[in-house]
């Protein structure tokens, strides 16, 4: 039988993926973001796996808005993109210096 | 057996793809990969009995966020070869951070304390059971105020999308019937005193 | 009588507040005329109290007038206690004042600050009759210091000139010196007997003789001992005893009527005058009255041996109070306290007389005031010769004149006393005797006598002073010759002083012993004769004569055969010099030090602004941190997570 | 007749509605005329308060008054203010040096007329605000915003370097009064209320007891201010407008000694008990201590400043000796002689640094210079203004019949009953205090007219002759009959007396 244990580490894998994908595609903020959405996914997972193992359907709500704060995100975060690659013609994250003092 | 097949077979799938996303040179490839994780996930979701959130993935991840990303990715022009420096050399760092955390959550999350005999597999829910009433009954009840609110984020990041990316508005060169009345004389013709030139 | 006291001490003050405040208005002759009526009214008032309290038998006055404030269930008051000490005090006071008023009427006649040194000195008199009249030592304090006060505003009177500003910030520091022992034995009373009132205090004094407290530890001490030193290092101050004596001679700059009224009649005998006050109290501690005797022996000698070689005609009798004073003192520590008040009376007279008429030679001659510059005076101002001369023989002890009953009964006393330190007191007082009388006639040779040696201009415009001047002076010579046969009999043997001086066992017997060898004031005039005072003064006369008049070139001899001696004398016993470097230097020292190194090196250098660095150099730090690159803090981020991770595996694991 | 006004509330927000009037109103074209106005208010405000001490019961320990209205319910936080015979004489003290300020300021400031009038008097209302509040939060409010008009005051108006001196000020004060909060936030968990009756009746263990008494203790003793957090002081002076340094000296240090009286003592008795021969010691080391550093400073400001710190230290010692000397005596009545010698030090105090600072302010609204050396003979060309400040100088030295010497009297007798080297060390102000006034005034006034300027001096005008003389008055009347003055504040101080002398630990243990 598949436990809980075989979902939450192929969670556990899919999160540290992403986390290397955030470090060696620094520079790319495409990918940074769909770095981050593999987070997410990793982070549903677990949700809907306990929600599933536990019984409760509360796990899988959660899901529901993670889901929906991630489509927003990615659409925001895509038009910054847009709008950062308009104004720079790059996305290239050293580019974006503006925060340093 | 067949669940524990579908289940490394799903697994590996998003693993792979997951691997291909962060690794793979070009971005269109990347997001094609990421597709094909959500498409895996979903059937893993499937396995956990959430049919519901299943489908929602693929339809609003692959249907739309992926194809919003496509979108971007294509329109936008990028130098990749810029983008791609240095990448082997954070690639052993990455891998060292990735394998520590894999190791600690591993041990955390592992067959010790989430094995089938800490957590019992539940039992498999009734024929007549239905995944997406048990959750909109949840949702509109009891999580009514954070689903409006959800609704309400996403309106948000709608007019926000919006907003950033809208540019000011065309120059038409329709009339202006409001300017054209206001116009007077000295607007248009000026009278200028000067010397008879002589030839 | 309690509005009789009031008015006699509100009466210069209203004449102080007039000529203070009103001085523009009322002009010069308002002025004098004010304080004059004042100090008058005052004086015949005095009068009225004496008869009454001394003459009359009345009983003493001790009343309070209102409650200065009350604290802690103590009430401290503002009150008067009119006995016999006091009636005495106050008629010194209030006559030596009225002299000195009407006396400078003349001698300030130029100056532009006419009101405003009117003003000042009737408010000293003010103070000095709050200082006598108290019966309490909250108000006696108040008295003391205000006088103080006084003190330092006439001294500077003249306050454009450097020396005088510097001689009145002395003159207040080094009394404050004094006041600082003074309010600590004040504490020290209230402490132990509950009370600042005179009364309550001595009659609460005697249960406290054998207490005894820990100053440091594992040393008890005696109480009265202590709270006795204590007060007593405020007589110290006030009545320049060595060695806070610094303050006197540089006093002289202020103007003479001052210097006669304050600084030899009346103020400086204040510590005198309390510590007879004082009397159930230091009757208590004979290790008190020891160091007392010894202190006031150390300064009638060695001060006195400093007249001899001061030539500014002030300083010389400056000196001449300082030695006096120590006779006083020397009294006071046998418990002769009735010969101390009676030679301080006698004292006030005739030093009062004496600084006058040096005030007339001043002005005959144009304000100068080195003895060098003078000479054959005697033919130009005759009245100014003979009650100087009156007031030299008073303060030598000639037999017959005030000086002689005060100081030989104060030599008689310490003669037959047994206390610790009485033989060194009789050897002082002894020897002082032929100094006093050395200095004294050099004044009179060098001024009065002699070859006439100031410039042709001053010369031609000698003359004697004028009437205002010259009554005062009169009037002065008159008690300086007189009071002392008068007075000796009831002062000294009867019972003049009544409660308000006390005495011990042993002690009374001394004075016993006294009275059995004392006949009557004729008597002791012709048993004088045949005593060493008696000779040693007449041999000081006539060595001033030998070497002044006779031989004027025997001192310049004898100065340079004795160099060394000359230069300490010179040098004043090196007092001033160690004072100013130690002292002064010191305070400045310490005060710089602490304040670059404490205050702006450790404090603001290093606590505030070391903090304040210390902040900013870990913002550096931080701001480096703020790369402003998204991955860097992604990176961050990522850090913390592992972190976080690392401590919930450890748990888990656990 | 009993008026039926909310007096207390009145005083507090009369001049701070006032000042606000003043502020807005008097921009543009009336800029010059709004003085009046001010004077105006800070006279009614004053003449209310005097009516304040004529309705006064001095015959009891509770507080009058009282006004309580709920302010924040939810966390039982009041607007709950009263007085009692500790906070009257301030009160008294803060609005009648609120007029000679304004009347400090009339001719000398130029710019922003209203706003400088504004801001004394709303900080006046602010200052009476901290001397009669009865709820700690209300206190916390006022204290703090008090800082806000000094922190104006000092950086707008101030000299050359306000801006290092505005910050030194403010970020010491804050230092102390955030620790001051989470203090009586900790009480607050305690007693479940910010009414100071009840914080001063909850019982803490020893422990707590230290930490609130440490919290408590930087907040005032900065305020104070004591050694070694002083050093803002006279920075703050030097820069400060004459009116601020006026302020700052005879009211806000006045804040410190009421903290320690109204909150340290009451609330940790036992802290201060144990933890006083430290507090004796900082206090003997102002007065000794910044007396010498007093004696060197070429400053007139600076040394007035200091001479302020060193006179402080009186105020700390007589309120801290009173352990000491009721284990020397056994009676409660000798400690309040302490106390009430520290109220009546700090009342005089503002008298006469009031003036000092005032006496200051005259000479270098001539001159435009503080330092010493710049002057000397000043008494040739100004002698009425040499009178007054010799009279100022010499209640600075502590002379008797003047205000001065009344406290450091009554604290040097008290002292004397805990140890006599206490006393001894305090006693040396005699003459510290008497060398650095006197040789400074030695400098200033006395000697030969030193420069042309000086030469050129002119003497006080009917203005400053009457701030000064009111000040003057003040001083003579307190030094000759500071009776009434100690009559305000006899029965609350053996309330005090009595709060300190009850131990609360055994009844923390109990609970």
């Amino acid at each position: 039988m598949i436990s809980l244990a075989h979902y939450l580490i192929v969670g556990a894998a899919l999160f540290c993926l992403s986390v290397a994908g955030i470090f060696i595609n620094r520079k790319n903020v495409i990918v940074l973001l769909m770095c981050i959405e593999l987070m997410l996914l990793a982070v549903n997972l677990n949700f809907i796996a306990f929600s599933h193992f536990n019984q409760d359907v509360a796990g899988q709500v959660f899901v529901f808005f993670i889901l929906t704060v991630a489509a927003a995100e990615s659409a925001i975060g895509l038009a910054i993109l847009v709008v950062l690659f308009r104004n720079r013609s790059s996305i290239n994250v050293e580019d974006i210096g503006t925060m340093r003092g | 057996m067949l669940q524990q097949i579908l289940f490394y077979l799903f697994s590996a799938l998003v693993v792979a793809a997951g691997a291909m996303v962060i690794t793979i040179r070009n971005p269109v490839y990347a997001a094609l990969s990421l597709v094909v994780a959500f498409f895996a996930s979903a059937g893993l979701w499937m396995m956990l009995e959430a049919e519901f959130l299943a489908i929602a993935l693929v339809l609003v991840y692959v249907g739309a966020v992926m194809v919003l990303f496509l979108f971007v990715v294509m329109m936008l022009d990028i130098n990749i070869a810029v983008l791609r420096e240095g990448f082997a050399r954070y690639v052993p760092i990455a891998v060292v951070f990735a394998v520590l955390m894999m190791v600690s959550i591993t041990l955390v999350v592992g067959p010790k304390h989430f094995g089938l005999d800490q957590v019992a597999a539940p039992v498999a829910a009734a024929a007549d059971y239905n995944n997406t009433r048990a959750l909109g009954r949840a949702l509109f009840s009891q999580y009514v105020i954070p689903f409006e609110a959800a609704a309400v984020v996403l309106l948000v990041a709608i007019i926000a999308a919006i907003a950033l990316t809208l540019r000011g508005t065309r120059q038409t060169k329709a009339p202006k019937p409001e300017l054209q009345v206001q116009v007077q004389r000295n607007d248009r013709l000026r009278i200028i005193k000067m010397e008879a030139e002589k030839p | 009588m309690k509005e009789l006291c009031l008015y006699i001490v509100l009466a210069p003050l209203a004449g102080a507040i007039l000529a203070g405040l009103l001085g523009h208005v009322i002009g010069r002759a308002g002025a004098h005329w004010a304080t004059i009526a004042g100090v008058g009214a005052s004086f015949l008032l005095s009068c009225v109290a004496f008869q009454r309290i001394v003459l009359g038998g009345e009983a003493p006055l001790n009343e309070n007038l209102y409650v200065w404030l009350s604290t802690g269930g103590v009430d401290f008051h503002v009150g008067f206690l009119i006995d016999q000490l006091t009636c005495t005090m106050m008629l010194v006071v209030t006559f030596v004042s009225w002299m000195v008023h009407i006396y400078t009427v003349g001698y300030m006649h130029d100056d532009p600050g006419y009101q405003r040194f009117f003003s000042y000195i009737s408010l000293f008199t003010f103070s000095m009759l709050m200082l006598v009249m108290s019966n309490n030592f909250m108000q006696l304090f108040f008295g003391w210091e205000a006088v103080g006060l006084v003190s330092y505003l006439l001294i500077g009177f003249w306050f454009k000139r450097d020396s005088a500003i510097y001689a009145n910030l002395k003159a207040f520091l080094v009394n404050r010196v004094g006041d600082f022992g003074f309010l600590l034995g004040i504490a020290a009373v209230l402490m132990y007997c509950g009370s600042l009132d005179y009364a309550e205090v001595f009659a609460k004094a005697p249960s406290l003789a054998e207490t005894t407290i820990t100053l440091i530890e594992g040393h008890p001490v005696s109480l009265m001992t202590v709270t006795c030193l204590l007060l007593f290092v405020g007589a110290m101050g006030k009545s320049a005893q060595v060695p806070l004596h610094v303050w006197l001679p540089d006093s002289m700059e202020g103007p003479t009527p001052i210097s006669a009224l304050i600084h030899a009649a009346t103020m400086v005998t204040a510590g005198i005058f309390m510590v007879a006050r004082m009397s159930p109290l230091f009757e208590l501690s004979q290790t008190a009255l020891s160091a007392v005797l010894v202190i006031g022996s150390i300064t009638a000698f060695f001060m006195g041996l400093l007249g001899l070689v001061q030539n500014d005609i002030k300083r010389v009798v400056a000196y001449s109070t300082l030695s006096q004073l120590g006779y006083m003192t020397i009294a006071l520590g046998v418990s002769a306290y009735s010969t101390a008040i009676f030679h301080l009376m006698t004292h006030a007279f005739f030093k009062a007389l004496l600084f006058l008429a040096a005030g007339s030679v001043i002005m005959g001659m144009h304000h100068e005031q080195d003895m060098r510059h003078m000479g054959g005076l005697r033919k130009h101002m005759p009245i100014t010769w003979i009650t100087c001369l009156i007031g030299s023989l008073a303060l030598i002890g000639f037999p017959g004149t005030a000086g002689f009953f005060s100081k030989d009964m104060i030599i008689d006393a310490v003669k037959i006393s047994t206390v610790p330190g009485a033989g060194i007191a009789y050897a002082a007082a002894l020897t002082g005797v032929f100094v006093t009388a050395l200095y004294s006639f050099r004044l009179v040779f060098m001024v009065f006598h002699g070859k006439e040696r100031m410039d042709h201009h001053t010369q031609e415009h000698l003359h004697e002073s004028p009437a205002v001047v010259t009554v005062p002076l009169i009037a002065l010579a008159i008690p300086s010759l007189m009071i002392g046969a008068v007075g000796i009999s009831p002062m000294v043997f009867g019972d003049y002083f009544g409660s308000s001086i006390v005495l011990n066992h042993e002690h009374a017997e001394l004075m016993e012993r006294l009275h059995e060898e004392f006949h009557g004031a004729g008597e002791f005039t012709l048993h004088g004769l045949m005593q060493p005072p008696f000779w040693l003064a007449m041999a000081g006369v006539f060595t001033a004569w030998f070497c002044y008049l006779k031989q004027p070139s025997i001192p310049g001899k004898v100065a340079a055969a004795l160099a060394p001696v000359k230069r300490v004398l010179d040098s004043r016993y090196g007092f001033d010099a160690f004072n100013e470097w130690f002292f002064a230097g010191g305070a400045r020292g310490t005060g710089g030090l602490l304040w670059r190194v404490g205050d702006v090196g450790l404090i603001d250098g290093l606590l505030v602004n070391g903090s304040a660095r210390l902040v900013g150099w870990w913002a550096q730090v931080m701001r480096g941190l703020q790369s402003g690159y998204l991955y860097h803090y992604a990176f961050a981020m990522i850090l913390g997570l592992l972190a976080l991770l690392a401590v919930f595996v450890h748990k888990v694991l656990a | 007749m009993q008026l039926d006004l909310p007096l207390l509330s009145l005083v507090i927000w009369l001049p701070i509605i006032g000042g606000l009037w003043v502020i807005f109103a008097g921009s543009g074209a009336r800029e010059r005329g709004v003085r009046y106005d001010a004077l105006i208010i800070s006279l009614v405000t004053f003449a209310l308060s005097l009516l304040l001490y004529r309705d006064f019961d001095l015959t009891t320990a509770s507080m009058q008054f009282v006004e309580l209205h709920p302010w924040i319910a939810s966390f039982k936080i009041n607007y709950h203010i009263g007085i009692d015979g500790i906070a009257l004489p301030l009160i008294l003290l803060t609005t009648f040096t609120s007029i000679l300020v304004i009347a400090g300021g009339w001719e000398v400031i130029e710019e922003r007329v209203n706003q400088y009038m504004g801001a004394f008097l709303i900080l006046e209302g602010f200052m009476v605000g901290v001397f009669s509040a009865l709820d700690a939060l209300l206190f916390y409010v006022f204290w703090e915003a008090m800082l806000i008009p000094m922190f104006l005051i000092i950086g707008i108006w101030g000299g050359p370097r306000r801006v290092y001196a505005t910050i030194k000020f403010f970020l010491y004060t804050f230092l102390g009064s955030v620790l001051m909060l989470v203090a009586l936030l900790y009480l607050y968990a305690h007693a479940h209320s910010f009414n100071l009756a009840d914080l001063q009746a909850t019982a803490l263990t020893a422990a707590e007891q230290r930490w609130i008494f440490i919290a408590f203790f930087l907040a005032f003793a900065v305020k104070v201010p004591m050694w070694p957090v002083h050093t803002w002081l006279p920075d703050a002076h030097v820069e400060a407008p004459t009116g601020g340094s006026v302020v700052l000296a005879a009211i806000m240090l006045k804040m410190g000694g009421y903290g320690f009286i109204r909150f340290s003592l009451p609330i940790t008795p036992d802290a201060s008990a144990s933890l006083d021969s430290f507090m004796i010691a900082l206090s003997l080391v102002a007065v000794v201590y910044i007396g010498f550093v007093a004696l060197v400073q070429q400053d007139m400001k600076k040394l007035i400043a200091y001479s302020s710190i060193s006179h402080m230290g009186f105020v700390t010692l007589g309120l801290f000796a009173m352990f000491d000397i009721y284990a020397a005596t056994g009676d409660w009545k000798n400690a309040a002689m302490g106390i009430e010698g520290a109220m009546v030090q700090m009342i005089s105090h503002g008298f006469i640094s009031g003036a000092m600072f005032l006496c200051v302010g005259v000479l270098y609204d001539r001159l435009h210079s503080r330092q010493i050396n710049d002057y000397g003979g000043v008494a040739n060309t100004m002698p009425v203004f040499a009178g007054f400040m010799l009279l100022f100088a010499m209640a600075n030295a502590g002379l008797p019949a003047t205000s001065g010497f009344v406290g450091e009297f009554i604290v040097i007798l008290s002292v004397f009953k805990a140890n006599f080297w206490y006393a001894f060390a305090a006693a040396s102000t005699l003459i510290l205090g008497a060398a650095y006034t006197l040789w400074m005034y030695k400098r200033v006034v006395f000697g030969e007219i030193r420069n042309s300027k000086v030469a050129a001096l002119t003497d006080i005008n009917g203005r400053e002759a009457a701030i000064l003389t009111a000040l003057a008055i003040l001083v003579l009347v307190f030094g000759i009959w500071p009776a009434p003055l100690l009559d305000m504040m006899h029965a609350s101080v053996q309330h005090l007396v009595e709060q300190v002398a009850q131990s609360k630990i055994s009844v923390a243990a109990y609970e």
